[in-house]
């Protein structure tokens, strides 16, 4: 019993390792592979957090007033 | 108001006189049908009926226990765990909401788990059987593993898997925190053996996933491997998971040096939209080609995940990450807690759960920290070993924890994001694990 | 658009190619599997399909009822019920949407029952039936007592039972006004008795408790102790719930003097966070030591209560405030609506129980201001009878009521606060006198 | 954390003594009951355990397919189906994620029916199957009909029937476009009797009601005609709904001359919230009257629609647009990509579905435009026939394709209001056909 | 076959303009009859929002004016 | 049958009353518990909600500076 434990240890712990170290190994890989074929262009994702920026300011505004009044 | 009533009384007419009129008619001749039911019940003294009352209390059940009683599930209980088992099964409920009001110990999931608890401890009542509500939740979300996965779903879009995918290596750390459930399984096979604990080898398997330290995986895996010991198991888990921040520390200052603990990492890298977006189909092609066991957790996870990145459909993964997660929660706690019944949850073998619950986390925790040492002399770039203990995963307290620690010795060095990497990929390395046990048993 | 066009062509050509070319092949064998099909079909002229149409329009089955036909659920239906009966209850719905949407009455349940309703007369239609979606609701929540449960739930967490912690005698009150649904149930036995309804005494006690003025508990209990009854039942609760400001107040001024109605009660203390954490626990197990039967009722509703007060599962007390009690009410409004079709509810025991569920309403009235008179007459403390009369429960309207008519007589006279005592009693209340009902029965 | 320690040491105590003294003595004599299980497994060497794992992976599986090996549900596949099937039905996935993430087809519910149909390709993983989590939702919400009826619900909830009520008469148009429905039945039929295609009367009705343009509806009839043909219908019908911008506007374009396509409709006017409001009972009273067997698809809808309309149940209404419809969407998509395993899909009738499908949209979209030419011509009021095509439904997106092809024109002429009357009635159409499908089959 | 499917197409598209055009027909008389029982008020609808704008423009109107002077 | 509804009425509304008044009695005792033992510190909850304004107030400074700078 005990020493089928330490098997499926060796298998658990063996696959597990396997797995993830897969993982890693795609990862890099991946990673390459789109740095390669999709080159990192001018980031669009920094444009609309701008507008989100404005969004807030519009907003504290807005909730500015509405303090103002409930005084 | 007064045009309201008349409103309303014409309202009546209208209702009343068709249904008086014709309906009385239509159905003069089945009208002595139900005039036999009324001499069924038999007539009973005012005395009788209060003895009866009384015999149908909590009070009397609780301090008049009789042998041969069943439960809800038609299961006998002893006269223990139908009187005092159930005080102290009541007086644990309380304990946890302790926990978890004022030490605020994972109090998502201990609250409802602790209610369902209550509820099932209740004599007489038939709240966890088969018509009982908690029981009805127990067969429409975990008999079928439904709840643990849409938990996971929604864990897959409440994660970032950016710190992993800027520093891939550092899932290592959260394979070897997986030593925990293994080394645990050993330990609980043998101490079976020598006749300390009582536990099967899917009892001990289902145990061992405690030092994985993800909720949804320990719930998963016990509903499967040993669905008796399920309310020990996730009350370990997720009262673990709320310690992580007293079991860890003494261990990792333990196996690591100041000079060790001072080390800090490169910052990471940014992560592009696109990696983040193929991550999780990545994992769960890997799953599908290596181990398909694990793919209902992976691929839940995943699931969740790719919904979140996929960046189009907003709307799903917000109600995955909220209304979803929140009811099946609600769900998954109450329909867990009906297995904090008396008879299922006061038997030796919950001791050996806390106990061996208890182990795998430090086990979990020093086979990170080990590993981390070895990465970091191998490695090209220096890694600090605390990082190791996050790889348990308890998203995010563990991260968290390596990060205070490193702080600790020197306030300057924030291993947050270093710590995520390991504590992210911990999730899917005790889902692998889980997988394992399962394609074992 | 092109460049999509051409993507899209390609993309095709992408499934096209594998799906023609390999599967063909691979299926060249059983090709001719399902050929036979096609001769099962047996050739119609136009002229008989449209007469074969004809025969299954509403139109045709209202005008055509035929002896022997039998509803959703396979039971026989008269042709009463099948073709004026279904007309009588396509109006009523439309009654109730009258009454929901232009006098305001409950419409977050009428609605979906007066809709569940419409759909539970289609004839020839399976909506109610064993794979019909209403059918399939009901076996969901209804026949199981979940969703009565959810609400019930929903309600704990919406309910601040503070007013009732700073006075807590106000208790009895809400007490008190149970007498409507007990003095109900010996009416109903008593008219039934004398031949003038037909009601077993499980009939009798389901169609009291609406004098409880809790929908959830209503349906709760009509559903175990009655189903046939459980549309009418349900109809009843929720359209006085909603008439309680045009009941009560005359009961409550011919029962009062106007000095007593003027009565100023003394400004409430506060109330502890620790002492409303506790409420919900203290609650439940009283019921565990006295009274099990009523454990789910007053379970659902403490669980949600204690999540609301616990302060640490803010994001679960919301989802049981707003979104899970949402779908919960969709789901069980359709489904009681269900029992709306025809031959269930235009029966001669509707009539009844549209009398005794307002009968029942009046004396549970009548009993809590009674009760007040009683109580300010020992009590040192002054208490104004009106709020007796908010012990119904029909939260929060019966309090308003009881304010409103304080105010009638005295425009500095606020009692709202103090008639939410009873107010959040008289569902516990009513929830005891259930679990009496069901330990009887 | 210290005050933590001793907190929790404290707690563990109290957990520990009753557990540990009384349970064990109160187990003392059953503690030999499960000492026997641990012989049951025998013993096996590392090696053969290495071997066993490999067996259970899903590269073996894929590349060693077996004669005979059976599917989730206990059916035969043939080894292509458990091999290169997988493959490609992996490849159709990603296809389907690419298509919605960077072309933006009908993500909602491509991205779930997607994942879904990756997860129902993974070899010995028994997702799909009876006890795994995708097979549950199946049986939960599209054997019974629920999940499709309940997003027609939410679409009800969303949608404004306003338009349509300020120019009832173009619901003609909506009515004309079902030709694409009964036409492809005629053709499919045709087909099938020419040896081209092997479809049932039953497959080519629930095929042909792609051209209906609705996703729901198709789900509705296909899990109800030809189960197995599930995925594909659902596939082609959101694939095809999402190309509405490529599909449409040459057809439109071939059947108009410039002159029609520049004819300015009037303004439309005011629609009362009266009439908004009888909107939905009118249809479904029409419904009950005309079409019973299309009351489950229009009750649903106009359910959803009058909540939306009667302005006193807000919270009922956003719940269906919101939090139900989104957790809906996630359950329907995954089940409905269960329907996409290899041996369901790569199977010659998709071919078939997929060709038969875009001839469905053609048709529909070219009998609208033609319906719009006669209509401009016999009314008194101008009509452009470009609105026509927008009677497909596929809401809101054929009424913008409609509108953009007009302002092609002339960019002075906006038709999107006047489009979106055919577009709802669309909707109502093709629940009409759908009901009509199932009354004859 | 075929010949019974056209049949189930004549049958379908009669049905389906039946049950549109009866639709047509009820809803242009369902616009008379609400015309005539109950005329158009000056319709309650529009005040509220418009007062709910109005509000909102005033309350930004005076955060900014704030603003300004708090400059 | 109605002498038996009778003897339900009194049984019922008897346990109505007695575990409403046992509540009663609980509560009293608890509050009494609850003064003596954990006795009112200076609300903790109030603060909070302070604080929480002075975080808004503190956030809206910042937002408006940002604003004037960013002008
Ligand atoms: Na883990
Ligand atoms: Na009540
Ligand atoms: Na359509």
């Amino acid at each position: 019993m005990v020493l089928e434990a330490l098997k499926y240890m060796v298998l658990g712990m063996g696959i597990v390792f396997l797995f993830l170290y897969l993982m890693v190994v795609i990862l890099n890989w991946q990673h390459k592979l789109v740095e390669k074929y999709f080159p990192q262009k001018e980031e669009p994702s920094a444009t609309p957090s701008k507008r989100d920026k404005l969004k807030k300011v519009a907003a504290i505004t807005a909730a500015i007033a509405h303090m103002k009044k409930s005084n | 108001m007064k045009k309201r009533l008349i409103g309303f009384v014409l309202a009546l007419l209208v209702v009343m006189i068709p249904i008086g009129a014709i309906a009385t008619v239509s159905h003069m001749t089945d009208e002595n049908k139900s005039a036999v039911h009324h001499e069924e019940h038999q007539e009973k003294s005012i005395g009788s009926l209060i003895e009866g009352f009384y015999k149908q209390t909590g009070i009397y059940a609780i301090f008049n226990p009789q042998e041969g009683a069943k439960n809800a599930l038609g299961e006998e209980m002893s006269t223990f765990h139908q009187s005092f088992g159930r005080i102290i099964m009541i007086g644990i409920a309380f304990l946890l909401f302790y926990l978890a009001i004022a030490k605020g110990f994972e109090p998502l999931l201990l609250i409802p788990i602790g209610f369902g608890g209550l509820l099932a401890n209740i004599p007489l009542a038939n709240i966890i059987g088969d018509h009982g509500f908690i029981g009805e939740l127990y067969k429409a979300g975990i008999a079928n593993e439904l709840f643990p996965l849409l938990i996971f779903m929604g864990v897959g879009a409440m994660t970032d898997f950016g710190p992993l995918l800027a520093n891939p290596k550092t899932a290592l750390l959260g394979a070897a925190a997986q030593f925990g459930i293994f080394g645990t399984l050993v330990g609980a096979v043998a101490l079976s053996q020598m006749g300390v604990f009582d536990f099967t080898l899917q009892d001990a398997a289902a145990i061992s996933i405690i030092g994985g330290a993800d909720g949804p995986t320990s719930i998963f895996i016990a509903s499967k491997l040993a669905p008796d010991l399920l309310g020990a198991i996730a009350v370990a888990a997720y009262s673990y998971m709320a310690l992580v921040p007293v079991i860890q520390p003494p261990i990792m200052r333990a196996l690591t040096t100041p000079e060790e603990r001072r080390i800090k990492m490169k910052t990471t890298r940014e992560v592009r939209k696109l990696e983040k977006i193929l991550f999780p189909l990545t994992v769960l092609v890997l799953t599908i080609l290596i181990l398909p066991e694990s793919s209902p957790l992976i691929g839940a996870l995943t699931f969740g995940n790719f919904v979140r990145e996929s960046g189009v459909v907003e709307r799903l993964s917000k109600t995955m990450q909220n209304e979803l997660i929140n009811i099946v929660t609600i769900f998954l706690g109450l329909a867990v807690g009906s297995k904090l019944a008396a008879e299922k949850f006061l038997v030796p073998e919950t001791l050996g759960i806390l106990l061996l619950g208890l182990v795998a986390f430090a086990i979990g925790t020093a086979a990170g920290v080990i590993m981390g040492k070895i990465m970091n002399k191998f490695s090209k770039e220096p890694i600090n070993p605390l990082i190791g203990a996050a790889g348990v995963s308890a998203v995010p307290m563990a991260a968290r924890v390596a990060n205070k620690e490193g702080m600790r010795e020197d306030p300057t060095n924030v291993l947050l994001m270093h710590a995520m990497g390991p504590n992210v990929a911990g999730v899917i390395g005790s889902a692998v694990a889980a997988g394992v046990l399962l394609s074992i048993f």
